[in-house]
Order: structure tokens, then sequence, then C-alpha cells
């Protein structure tokens, strides 16, 4: 068989997943051409055609059965909000074909009856405890929350107050908040009623722009800090507000690996395809990391290129004690070889858990200058 | 010359004629009836001769000057003004509003004290909503808003429609002065006897033609007339 | 929760009243006058926010950001008013306010198309909140306060107090007769929505201000202006602030009882407790029927 | 690509329910809904839960329609008392509480996180073997042809005439010793049963229902596709979301085939499109893509 | 007349008459009926009269409940209508005209007509899906009555063009039309005259002379007092929003005070 393999792309190239899903695409289809230049895998090309989710399930839908019933796609990779992600996912489970994705919803994990669904995302649960072990390393002792309604804002406070309680601690205030205001000031005076020393955000960045400014201007408890996930607090929210408001933040996020040799390799090849650095969007190491994970699994359930075998060969290429590789190249040279491997992706080490789900590192920044500079990395 | 002349006129809604072939005119200081059944284009064409319909052929002229290309709002200024059949004040405005918006009067607070002189149960209800008025009210106030740029000619589209006797009266009366105050007058009307005794002449219209046109006072003799269109009262 | 807790909660309320008036003034000097709902006057704000952003770049502060807004916006409504609403004006409100429609979605997709939908900000300095009594209040505030009552000012002043409103007012009524009365029907409108794309740009610059500016930013303060609109009867500019100031301060002194996420459907409940007292809104003058 | 069209066209089929709702409402009676979503919603969760929870799924599909006309009726009494522009925008304020209520009320609708799981038409009815869309296309189908026949039937009678008689004027209406209200009820409760419907048919559709699905933008696609298709027509609802969804779902491949278009461009670009459509279909073609209807000025 | 004179009740009960007593009617201060009363047979021709402003369509719209009035009763058949709604006063067979013509501008004349004729089974919903024979009888019954009414109307050559299309005064014609549909016990009519073709007023008087003897009354709200006078078998004025005078024709018109304050001495 020498057709091109087909990938799906799926990302949230409008609507709320904006900020990320440009890129992600770029990424999808940058390590195809790497894989394509190696010659393909087991004889085949890789062939991406893209689509865009709006950020919405309705679109979504629609999206991902044109991609697999016009465009043939045989993976679906790159759905970024955990609806999207809960809307796609019954139907590549009924056309039998694997979905990776970058979502946070627990609930996902609990869907995927068929062991067919990947997450390269830490979960929303996974977010919430690495803010509780930031707020216990910076010695916060009287944590309040405020939380976007919707499944990622809540799932990351709820995460963090499950943690943190589970460690006997209080939360002294929590909000959950509608977007889209013109004002959240009637939100904060609550929170700042119950005097906090911290607050854990679950939130985006327009609202945390909205939210920080008018703490700011209130000039209420001038020593609070925020704990924020940092696809809210990154550099657009410190244009945004200015250093000495960003001053009191701290940004929480998943980490690419960026220690790894695949890490460096990946960012100077998205920095010469799209002019923007890679650590502007996490996002894209994983969509990038699905394709060589997905291309070395084919390598590995080769000469069988059918989605289900390649599905089943994932968790092969992460054996903890194959040889490490860093790129397709040297994972596809070593299969070719007869070694087993492990992959130390790009977005983390990508060991999969029994759900199908990673457990990324995550940073620790606070703003230094006029960006945000690590502080510390945490890992579970 | 013809204050106002009208030559072979087409009008209509859409892509219908109702009105065709229409000729007429307005000598200066004349008054003019038009009658005519039911539906059979009398308000169509004082539209069409204020300028309100789309659908228009023809020749218009006033005082030699052809209306064609004259916008509506600016017919005022040639001294057309327009009483219109129905909807004829500005209901949300109060009655001395509906006074004061008329474009192109010269002193216009003096005018409007001449009005309230003039039809004094408007006077009493300067601040009430047009809306509220009742239809003679409203009639007379359309009447004194028609007035205020001193024209010199006036079309009245059934301005006696819904007035009491003593109103129908006055406002003949009212139309039978106008000459004296320099305005000739184009008047429709379906009490054709009242309006033909104050005309000069008369045109009948029956399903968009001039059927037969005439001076009054030989239509109000003409036998067949009453029978088909002036009725016997 | 004391009282000064409630005072500020209040206080919260008018300031975002305030924006909902802004908008509710531009809706209901359009539903008077025009006699549609016009449901692009959000995006029109917006258009006024990205106009403003484009006058502080140029480096004119919260004035020329004003300016240039204002200037946005109005152009975009005196174009559609020729390109569109101009030849609605003969059929049925519901048509006008279709199109509306239309144009609110194609006004977004330029704007996202060439702007992006990155969150842009006002690059203006950051001032902290003064004590007046309990209350904290921003210069940001009063701004949008100021504004407010200065846009119901002019709008009342233009629409009650000079010829050109009585004629605005009148081509409302009945544009023939308006017409027969010499009044330029055409220019009389033109004034009405430069007024109406003027007021939806202020507001648009001032939510700018204190919120960031995206495309999509004014689609979601149609539906609160909206309904300050209708609370304030149609038609009415000092119900249109009283009706946005109403809703401000209901939904956020609602909050301590039924939590932030519902306080819109707080909006939503004073509104229909309303409208079953009054159905014609709150200060509906006696029908007009006959 | 028969499978896609498959899709396509189930959504095509469950948007024309809507249609239908909306056409019968605004086009014959003159009631502007701007809540339609609102019944959706509600259609969507009934079926969802009560199909989840063991009914079978034609009741599920039952109650769905059911429950949606018993939330238009208090709706509907307001619009007895209210100008219709009031109405519209009190609509817009109803669906939004709607949505406002399953995105809080987590114990009943599963909040924010939704309702993931829920079985297909096929799966409920047990059907395995085929297509679970080929299943629900034949359903949609048959509820489709159901409710043409209603809606057929309705305006083609003195109920008809008379629905139309109070959208051009109630008061004259009363004088003539009927209740607006009661029509006016009737016909919203009736509209919203097929909104509901269809709101039933989505849930089992998508299988994952989530309270960010119900936004106001759906109401104005209906409201696209009924002035697509020319209110106050039958056959219009039809044609006019066929045109909307052959639109939506065309500029995909319209951007397999134009380069240079990003994605993002892209849906700013489908959006401008709906927009300029609306605006010129006002301006030019008022009674829809087909033209007047004969003997409507 | 002050307050309401002893015996109001057994005069409520009198079955054939219209029996208005003591209304009164302010708009925010300013008093358009004081006190009005009087009473008409319901099988009879009766004339209001009065001078602009003086409150007749205000009389009508709250004996026929589209207002409601300040004080006052209604009695009509010999049943109390006070209270009831607009609907239900037309149910109990009292229909009414509008001054200002409401036609339903998106329906032919003809179905115009169709659409006000009483006890429809296709009005109801249940009827619509299940008796479509019972319809069909009854649509062909109102296709022939409209068509009789469309005939002495004139309206004949317009009956399938939609009433939007209208002239004023076919408008009117049509309100007309649409109000005898009804079949009601009486109808109040709203200056059915104004703007129509005096040749079609008389043919038109002709015909609501016939329905009137054929037992359906008529109170008529006319300016026009000749056709007016030549119809009506009694007459009842009102100024300001006061009853002024009552009688035949003759003595309301040869009485003084009516021609000082509606005819200004004029006729
Ligand atoms: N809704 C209202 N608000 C305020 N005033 C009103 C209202 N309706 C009527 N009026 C006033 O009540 C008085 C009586 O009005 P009405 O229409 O009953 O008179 P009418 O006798 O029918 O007169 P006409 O013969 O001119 O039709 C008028 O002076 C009118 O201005
Ligand atoms: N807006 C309109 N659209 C379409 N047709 C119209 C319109 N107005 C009037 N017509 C048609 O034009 C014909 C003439 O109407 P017009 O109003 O000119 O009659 P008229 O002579 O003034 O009658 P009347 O004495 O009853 O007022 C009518 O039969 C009607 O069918
Ligand atoms: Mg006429
Ligand atoms: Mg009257």
């Amino acid at each position: 068989d020498d057709t091109p393999f087909r990938i799906g792309a799926l990302n949230p190239v409008t609507g709320a997943g904006s900020p990320y899903g440009p890129g992600m695409q770029k990424a999808i289809v940058m390590a195809a051409d790497e894989v394509n230049q190696t010659g393909g895998v087991c004889g085949r090309m890789l062939e991406v055609t893209a689509e865009d989710t709006q950020t919405s399930p309705d679109a979504a839908v629609l999206a991902v059965k044109k991609l697999i019933e016009v465009n043939g796609a045989q993976v679906i990779m790159g759905t970024w909000s955990s609806g999207v992600t809960l809307a796609v996912m019954p139907i590549t489970a009924a056309a039998g074909i694997p979905e990776l994705n970058t979502s946070g919803a627990p609930a996902i994990s609990m869907e995927d009856k068929d062991d067919m669904v990947w997450r390269f995302q830490a979960t929303n649960d996974r977010f919430g405890q690495a803010f509780a072990k930031i707020a216990t390393m910076r010695g916060f002792k009287r944590p309040a929350t405020m939380a976007y309604n919707n499944a990622s804002g809540i799932g990351n406070t709820e995460g963090f107050t499950k943690a943190w309680t589970a460690d006997g601690g209080a939360v002294v205030s929590a909000v959950v908040y509608e977007p889209k205001r013109p004002s959240y000031r009637s939100e904060l005076q609550q929170i700042l009623a119950a005097n906090p020393d911290v607050v854990v955000m679950g939130s985006y960045l327009q609202d945390t722009t909205v939210i920080l400014r008018e703490w700011f201007q209130s000039g209420q408890s001038p020593d609070l800090q925020w704990i924020i996930p940092g696809w809210a607090a990154n550099q657009q929210l410190i244009d945004a507000l200015g250093p000495e408001v960003a001053a009191s933040i701290i940004s929480v996020d998943s980490i690419s690996n960026e220690t790894a040799p695949s890490y460096d390799h990946f960012a100077a090849a998205y920095q010469a395809a799209t002019g923007s650095p890679a650590s502007g969007n996490v996002y894209a190491a994983m969509t990038y990391d699905m394709v060589i994970s997905w291309g070395l699994a084919m390598q590995a359930a080769c000469p069988d290129t059918a989605p289900k075998a390649i599905n089943a060969a994932i968790r092969s290429i992460d054996s903890a004690d194959g040889t490490p590789v860093y790129t397709f190249a040297e994972g596809k040279a070593a299969i070719e070889a007869g070694k087993t491997v492990n992959y130390e992706g790009a977005s983390s080490r990508l060991s999969f858990d029994q759900y199908g789900d990673v457990t990324p590192d995550f940073s620790l920044s606070e703003i230094e200058g006029t960006s945000f500079v690590r502080k510390d990395v945490v890992k579970f | 010359m013809s204050l106002l002349t009208v030559n072979d006129l087409c009008a209509g809604y859409g892509d219908v004629d109702i009105v065709t072939g229409i000729s007429l005119h307005v000598d200066p200081l004349e008054i003019v009836t038009i009658a005519g059944t039911n539906g059979s284009g009398k308000s169509t064409l004082v539209k069409a001769l204020m300028g309100l319909l789309t659908r228009v052929r023809g020749e218009m002229r006033i005082d030699g000057t052809s209306l064609e290309r004259v916008a509506s709002e600016k017919r005022i200024g040639l001294g057309i003004v327009y009483v219109p059949q129905v909807e004829n004040v500005f209901p949300t405005l109060t009655v001395t509003e509906n006074l004061q918006v008329v474009e192109g009067v010269a002193d216009r607070r003096r005018r409007i004290d001449e009005m309230f002189d003039r039809f004094p149960a408007l006077a009493e209800r300067r601040r009430t909503r047009a809306g509220s008025l009742s239809g003679g009210e409203r009639q007379q106030l359309a009447f004194a808003r028609a007035l205020m740029p001193q024209p010199r000619l006036m079309i009245l589209d059934e301005p006696t429609a819904a007035l009491s006797p003593a109103l129908v009266h006055e406002v003949l009366a009212l139309i039978q002065g106008l000459p004296a105050l320099g305005v000739s007058a184009l008047l429709v009307e379906q009490r054709a006897r009242q309006a033909l005794a104050i005309s000069d002449r008369g045109y009948i219209l029956d399903t968009g033609r001039v059927v037969i046109d005439d001076t009054a006072p030989r239509l109000l003799a003409d036998e067949r007339m009453a029978d088909l269109y002036l009725g016997t009262h | 929760m004391d009282t000064a807790y409630y005072l500020n909660l209040a206080f919260n309320g008018v300031v975002e009243g305030s924006i909902y008036a802004l908008g509710a003034l531009s809706i209901t000097l359009v539903f008077g006058i025009a006699r549609f709902p016009n449901a692009a006057t959000g995006d029109v704000m917006t258009v006024g926010a990205f106009g403003g952003l484009a006058g502080t770049t140029l480096g004119g502060g919260v004035i020329g950001a004003i300016l240039a807004g204002v200037a946005a916006s109005a152009a975009v409504t005196v174009a559609f008013y020729y390109l569109l609403f101009r030849a609605l004006a003969k059929r049925s409100a519901v048509a006008s306010m279709i199109a509306s429609i239309g144009l609110a979605f194609f006004l977004r997709a330029a704007l996202g198309f060439f702007m992006g939908h990155d969150q842009r900000v006002y690059d203006l300095p950051l001032a902290r909140a003064t004590l007046v009594g309990p209350l904290r209040v921003q210069p940001a505030d009063v701004q949008v306060m100021a504004a407010a009552a200065a846009a119901l000012a002019v709008t009342f002043g233009l629409l009650h107090l000079t010829p050109i409103g009585r004629r605005m007012r009148a081509v409302a009524d009945n544009p023939d007769l308006a017409r027969a009365s010499g009044i330029n029907a055409g220019r009389v409108m033109v004034v009405m929505w430069l007024m109406a794309g003027a007021l939806a740009g202020l507001a648009g610059v001032l939510l700018g201000v204190k919120t960031v500016v995206t495309p999509d930013m004014g689609w979601d303060l149609l539906l609160p202006a909206f309904a300050a609109t209708i609370l304030g009867t149609i038609g009415n500019p000092v119900g249109a602030v009283l009706g946005g100031l109403l809703i401000g301060v209901a939904q956020e002194l609602s909050t301590p009882f039924v939590g932030f996420t519902y306080k819109i459907g707080v909006g939503f409940a004073v509104l229909l407790l309303m409208l079953m007292i009054r159905p014609q809104g709150l200060f509906a003058r006696n029908a007009l029927v006959r | 690509m028969d499978i896609y069209l498959l899709a396509v066209a189930v959504v095509t089929l469950t948007y024309m329910l809507m249609t239908f709702g909306l056409n019968l409402q605004y086009g014959f009676t003159g009631l502007i809904n701007f809540g339609l979503v609102g019944f959706f919603a509600i259609g969507a969760y009934t079926s969802a839960l009560l199909v989840m929870a063991g009914v079978p799924l034609l009741l599920g599909f039952a109650a769905a329609a059911l429950l949606a006309a018993l939330a238009a009726w208090p709706v509907a009494l307001l619009s007895l008392r209210l100008r219709i522009e009031y109405f519209a925008i009190v609509m817009l304020g109803f669906s939004e509480t709607i949505r406002l209520i399953i995105t809080n009320e987590r114990w009943l609708t599963g909040g924010v996180q939704g309702i993931p799981g829920i079985p297909s038409a096929a799966a409920a009815l047990g059907i395995t073997g085929v297509d679970p869309n080929l299943v629900t296309l034949a359903l949609l189908v048959v509820a489709v042809g159901l409710v043409l026949a209603i809606n057929w039937r309705l305006v083609n009678s003195p109920f008809g005439r008379m629905i139309q008689a109070i959208r051009d004027d109630e008061e004259a209406v009363r004088s003539l010793g009927k209740q607006p209200g009661r029509f006016k009820v009737a016909v919203f409760m009736v509209g919203s049963a097929f909104a509901g419907l269809s709101g039933a048919f989505y849930a089992h559709y998508i299988t994952y229902i989530t309270p960010e699905q119900f936004v106001p933008l759906l109401t104005f696609y209906v409201w696209v596709a009924m002035i697509f298709g020319g209110s106050g027509r039958v056959s219009g609802a039809a044609i006019g979301t066929i045109v909307l969804i052959g639109f939506l779902e065309g500029s995909r491949f319209l951007r397999d085939v134009v380069p240079g278009i990003s994605e993002v461009e892209m849906a700013s670009l489908r959006l401008g499109v709906v927009g300029v459509a609306l605006m010129l279909l006002m301006r030019f073609r008022p009674d829809g893509i087909l033209g007047a209807r004969a003997g409507r000025a | 007349m002050t307050g309401s004179p002893p015996g109001a009740a057994d005069h409520r009960r009198s079955v054939d008459q219209l029996i208005v007593e003591g209304i009164s009617k302010s708009f925010g201060g300013v008093r358009v009926l004081t006190d009005v009363g009087f009473s008409v047979p319901v099988g009879g021709l009766s004339g209001l009269i009065g001078p602009n402003g003086a409150g007749k369509s205000t009389l009508f719209s709250v004996i026929s409940g589209f207002q409601s009035g300040d004080a006052g009763r209604v009695g009509f058949a010999g049943r109390d209508l006070t209270g009831l709604s607009a609907v239900d006063r037309v149910r109990a067979g009292m229909g009414r005209t509008f001054q200002v013509p409401r036609v339903f501008a998106s329906l032919t004349v003809r179905q115009n007509l169709a659409a006000a004729a009483p006890g429809q089974a296709g009005e109801h919903l249940i009827d619509v899906f299940f008796r479509p024979g019972r319809i069909r009888r009854q649509e062909a019954d109102i296709a022939a009555r409209a068509d009789e009414i469309l005939g002495f109307l004139n309206l004949a050559r317009v009956a399938d063009t939609l009433a939007g299309g209208l002239s004023g005064g076919q408008r009117k014609l049509l309100e007309l039309g649409r109000a005898l549909m009804v079949r009601p016990r009486m109808i109040l009519l709203d200056e059915p005259f104004a703007g129509v073709n005096p040749v079609l007023i008389d043919e038109i008087a002709v015909r609501i002379r016939e329905i009137a003897a054929g037992g359906i009354g008529f109170l008529i709200v006319e300016h026009n007092l000749p056709s007016l006078s030549a119809l009506v078998e009694r007459m009842i004025v009102i100024d300001r929003g006061r009853l002024l005078a009552q009688g035949t024709p003759a003595e309301v018109l040869a009485d003084p005070v009516v021609r000082e304050a509606y005819m200004g001495g004029a006729v």
C-alpha cells in the first residue's frame, strides 16, 4: 500500500481557541512534512487535511464527518476544548479511528471506551493539583478561587480545591462568574471581602485582563497574589496590564518537555515555519507530538497500517526501557533496526497512563522586566 | 397661463397603473373639484402630483416649470401643499409641533397664532399629541398645517370626510375663501355636490380616467351625474 | 455583609448600567425614529472601539479615542443608511430588523477578517480608585457616568428642543406627510444615523477602555441594552438611561442572593416583571387607540 | 462522501423542523420568536435525559415536543400583552435564561460539563448493522413529513386564515368576536413543539450536549433560513434551510479549492457572507429567493 | 341626567334594549365622557351624532369594551355586559366597526369577509385535522354569504385582491361587510359613510334598512345628516361628553340647542 495515509487536523482555528488553533494546525503540517522527508512511514506518505472546529461542538461534528467521509482521514488530531472533543469522540469511535486531543475535561477518559482517545494535555484536575502544589510551595494560607463558568474554568478551580482541602487547607471564598461582562467588580468585591492572600483562577485571557485591571484600580488588597493558568497569564496579559499589575501574577502552565532535544528540534522548526516562538503556544508542541508519535506507532505496526493497529502500537513507542529517541528520523531508524524505543516528546515525556492521558510537568513563572520568566518546575 | 397643468399622466403602484392618461389643469385662484367612485384613483392622482409615488409618467407643470425633477419635499417651496386623505397629522407630535414642523414658513410664530385664532378648537389642545385628537380635530389640524406656508395651490384629499356639518360648512367656507388669500385649490371630495357648489370646475374620475370635465354649475345640473356619481343629497 | 458592601454593589450596578444606557440611547433613537430594533448597534459599538484604538495610537488619549471612535461608528451607520436602511424604510420594521442582523454579522466578520481575534487594549495609564464615603470610585467610572449623562442631555435636547428633533419625530410618524410638509426626510435620517452611530461609538470606546477590544465585544452587550431600551419605553432617551441603570443595579444587588452566574437572568426578570405591570414600558404615555 | 452527505442531510432536516416552527409563528402569525433555541434546548435535554434514564426513544421524542410546547405556554400568554418588538427581545432573554439554567443546574443537566454519551437513535432502538445516521435520517424524514403535513393543513384551513388576520390586525380580529390570544397561544405551542422535536433529534444525533451549543446564533441561523425561503410559505421554509446549510457546509469545500485563505479568515468570510446575503435579500428580495408568493403584495 | 335612575336594573333586564348608563371616561385628567346614559332598541335603527371631539368614538369604544370606562354600565338585550371583554360583547351580539378602517391587509377582500364568519369549526385545531368534511361544508356557506355581501357593497370587482391595496372608501365598505358577516344582533357603525361615494351611500342605506327589517339593529355615528336622518328612527346627540338631546330625527334636528351645538346654524 503506497497511498498516502490521511490525517485529519481538527483545530480551534476560530472561536475561543483561535489564539492557538492556527499554530496547532501549522505544527501538524510541519511534523507531517518532517515525517515525509524521511521517506514516509511504512512506504506511505502522510497527508494532512485541516478543518476548523470553530471551537464549537456543532461545527466540529460536521467538520469531523467531512474529514472522515470526504477526505478519508484515518486519524483525527488536535481538538482543543473539551466540549469539542466530547462531541467528536462518538463519531471517531463509530468510524473506528483514534482521536488525539489537547482537552482537559476528566470526562473524556470516562467516555473513551475503546482506548482510542489520546490526551496530550494535562487534565483540569491535574492543573488544579499543580495550583495546589504551587500554593503550598509559596506558603499561601488563605486561597480564594474564581472560575469562568465553563467546564475548563470550573474544572481547574475544583481540581485545586480538591487537592488543597485534601491536604487540610480551606478555601476562603469561591466565585463562578459568567464571562463577557463589562465589569467584574461585584465578583471581585465578594472575593476580596474574604481577605484572601492568593486567588486561584480558572480563566481565559480576556476576563483575566479585565478582572486584574479592576482589582488593581480598586486599590484594595494590594499585596494579593494571583495564580493563573498559562493560557491566560501570558505575554498578551502583561502587554495589556503593564508590569506593575503583572507583578502579582504567578503563571502556571503545563510545560513542554523543554530540556529534551526533541523540544529544541521542534522549537527551531516552529520558529522557522511560523515566525513566532514555540513558547507562545504550548498546544503546538502537543499537536506536533501527535504526528510524530503517530508516525512512530505506524512504523512499529508496519506492515499493518490500519488505524486500529497503529492505535494499538502507541504505547509501544514509550517503553520505559526502550532506546530514548528525540526525532522521528531517529525513532524510525531505531524501530527499523528492531529496537524498542521511548519517544521523549517535545510537549512532555509522553508517558500515557491507563486512560491514555499524559502527565506533563508544570512551570511556575513570574514577571521579570516585561515578560514572564520561569521560576520553578513542578513534577508529579 | 395655468397654475397647474397635468398632461397624459399615468401613475400607480408596483407594476400596475391605477390612473391612465389623465389631463387636467388648475388656473390661478381657481377651485377645482375631483370626484368619482371609490377606488377610481383620486388619491392616487394627487399622490402622484406630490411626488409620493415611484410609478409616474406624464407631464406635470406648475407655472410652466416641470415637476419632473422636483423632489417631493421641494414642492412646498413652489407653493404646493397637500392634505392627505388619511394619516394627515403627525400623531406623536403635539398640535403646536405639528404646525411648527412645516418648512418654508416666514414668520412661524405669528402664523401659528393666526392658525389658533382661526381654529379655536386647536388652540385649546395645543399641547395634546395629535394622535389623540378626535377625527374632526385632526382634520382641522391638517388644514391648518397646510395653510402655514401661505401656499399657492392646496391639494386636499377629502378634507371634510370626518367632519360635523358645522365643520364641513366651515372648511368648505375656508376653501371658498382660499382664492381671496391668493390660494388655488384642487379638491378631492365625495361630498361632490357641496364641493362643486364652491368650485369653478370639476373632473369626474372613473376607473383611473377622466370621464367628464366641465364647469361646476353644469355638472351639478346634469341628471346623469346625479345617478352615477353625485347622489341625491 | 454590611451596608457599605451593598452600596458598593449598587454603585457597580450604576457604572455597568451607564454602559448599557449608552448602548440603549443609540437603540432607542433608531427605534423611535426609524422604527425598528437595530441589532447592529452592538457591532457598531465594536467598530467604535476599534476606531478609538486607532485614535489612541495616533496619540490623543481618551479624548482622541472618543473622537476617532465616534467618527468611525457614525461613518458606518450613515453609510449603511444610504446602502441599506433608506430603501427599507417603506417596508415593515421586521425587514429592517433582519437586515440589521445581517449588518451585525457583516461588521463582526469584517473586523475579524482584517483585525484578527486577538484582544487589544487601550494604552492608557491605570489609575487607582478614590474613596468617596464608602464607595470606591475609579476615574473611569466617572468618565462613563459623565458620558452617559452628557449623551442623554444631547440626545434629549436634540430630540425635543430643536427643530431637527421635531423633524425627526415627524419623519418617524409619517414620512410621506413629512416630505409634503417640506421636510427633507433623507437629511433628517442622516442626522439621526449620525447621532445613533456617535452614541454607539462612544459606548464602544468606553467599553473598550473598561474591558478589552475584540470583534465580538459589542454583540455581547446588545441584549442588556435592548432590555434597557424596552424597560424605559422605546423612543424615550430618559427612559433608556434609567432602564440601563435599573438593570445594572438590579443585577449587581441580586448577586448576594442568586449568585453571579444568574445575574443576567435577573436583568430579564426585572424586564419581565415590569412588562407584566406596564406592557408599554415604564415611561409610556397613554396608548393611542382609535 | 455518502456518509458525509448523510450527516449534512440529517443536520438540514433537523434545522428544517425548527424553520417550520418559526415560519408558523412568524411567517403566518407575526410572532417574533427570537428565543427559538430555548425550546430547541428544552427538547434536546428532555429527550437526552429521559432516554438515558431508560425511556423508549419515541416516547423521549414525544416528551421533548410536549415539554417544549408546555414551556411555550406561559411565554405565549406573555405575547398577548406585549408589542411585537418587545416580545422579540423578551424571547431572546428567555432563551438566554434557559441557557443559564442548564448551565447552572448541574444536578439535572450536568451543568457546564454537559451530557456525554447520549445514545444515537439507532442505539436507542437497538438497531445495529446500519449506519446510525441512516436510522436518524429515516426517522427525520418521517418527522419532517408529519410536520409538513400538519403545517400545510393548518395554514390552509380557516385557522390559518385567522392567524394571518391576526398578523395583520389583532384589534380588528377582536371586533369580530374572536380571541386572538387563543390562536396565538396555539400557534406558539405548536411551533415550539416542532423546535423541541428538532432538539431531540439533535441530541441523539450529536450524542453530546452542553449549554454552549444553545446560543442565540442558532436562532438567527433559523431566521436566516426562513427569510431565504420567504416567510409565510411552507415550501419556503424547506428551501431556505437547504440553502442555508448548503452554504454553511459548502464553504468548507470552497476553502479546499481556493488557496491562500486561512481557516480564520474563512470563518469570518462565512459569517460575512451570511450577513451580506441577509442584507441583499432584505434589500432586493424581501419575499425570499424565489420571489413573491402569488397574490402577495 | 345624574347617576343611574332608579330601576336601572330593570331596564338592563329588558330584552330588546341597548341600555347605557352613567358612562364616564377621562384620559389623563381630561374628561371626555360625563355620565352618558340612553337606551335604544336592539333591533332598531338609531343614530348618534355630535360635534367632532364630542366623545362619540370613545363612547363606542367603551360600549363595545375596547376601552374601559371609568364608571357606568352597559346592558344589552337583557344582559349586563359591564366588565365583559370586547370579544365577549361581540359574542353577546354586539358588533362594531372602526372609524379608521382596520382591514387584514395581507388577506384578499373575500378572505377578509370569510375570516369574520362566526362559529367556524375550522378555527379549532382538533376539527382542522379530524373533521375536514364539516369544514368544507361550512366554507361553502361562508363563501356564498361573502359573495352576496361583496355584491351589494360594490366590492365584487376587487374580491380577490389584497385588502392592503384598497382605497380609503373601499376599506370602509369592507369593514362594514365584515361586521355584517359576524351576524350580530346589533352593529355599532362609526361613520360608515365618511369617504363613501354618495351614490353608494344611498344604496348602502337601502341595504341597511333591509337588514334592519330582518331584525339586526344599528347604532350609527355619522356626520352625514341627510343620509342619516333618512335612515334612522331616533337620534341621540352628545356634546362635550354629555348627553344633549334625543328623539326622532325631526325632533332632534329642530332642537335649537342641537342646531347651535352641532350644526352651527347650518345644514
Ligand atoms: N387616548 C386618548 N388620549 C387623550 N385624549 C383622547 C384620547 N382619545 C380621545 N381623546 C379625546 O377625547 C375627545 C373625544 O374623542 P372622540 O374620538 O370620542 O370624539 P368623536 O366624537 O368620535 O369625534 P369625531 O366626530 O371627530 O370622530 C377628543 O377631544 C379627543 O381629543
Ligand atoms: N398602496 C397601494 N398599493 C396597491 N394598490 C393600491 C394602493 N392604494 C390604492 N391602490 C389601488 O388603487 C385604486 C385607486 O385607489 P385610490 O386610493 O386612488 O382611490 P380613490 O379614488 O381615492 O378612492 P376613495 O374615494 O375610496 O378614496 C384602488 O382600487 C386600489 O386597488
Ligand atoms: Mg381616496
Ligand atoms: Mg369619532
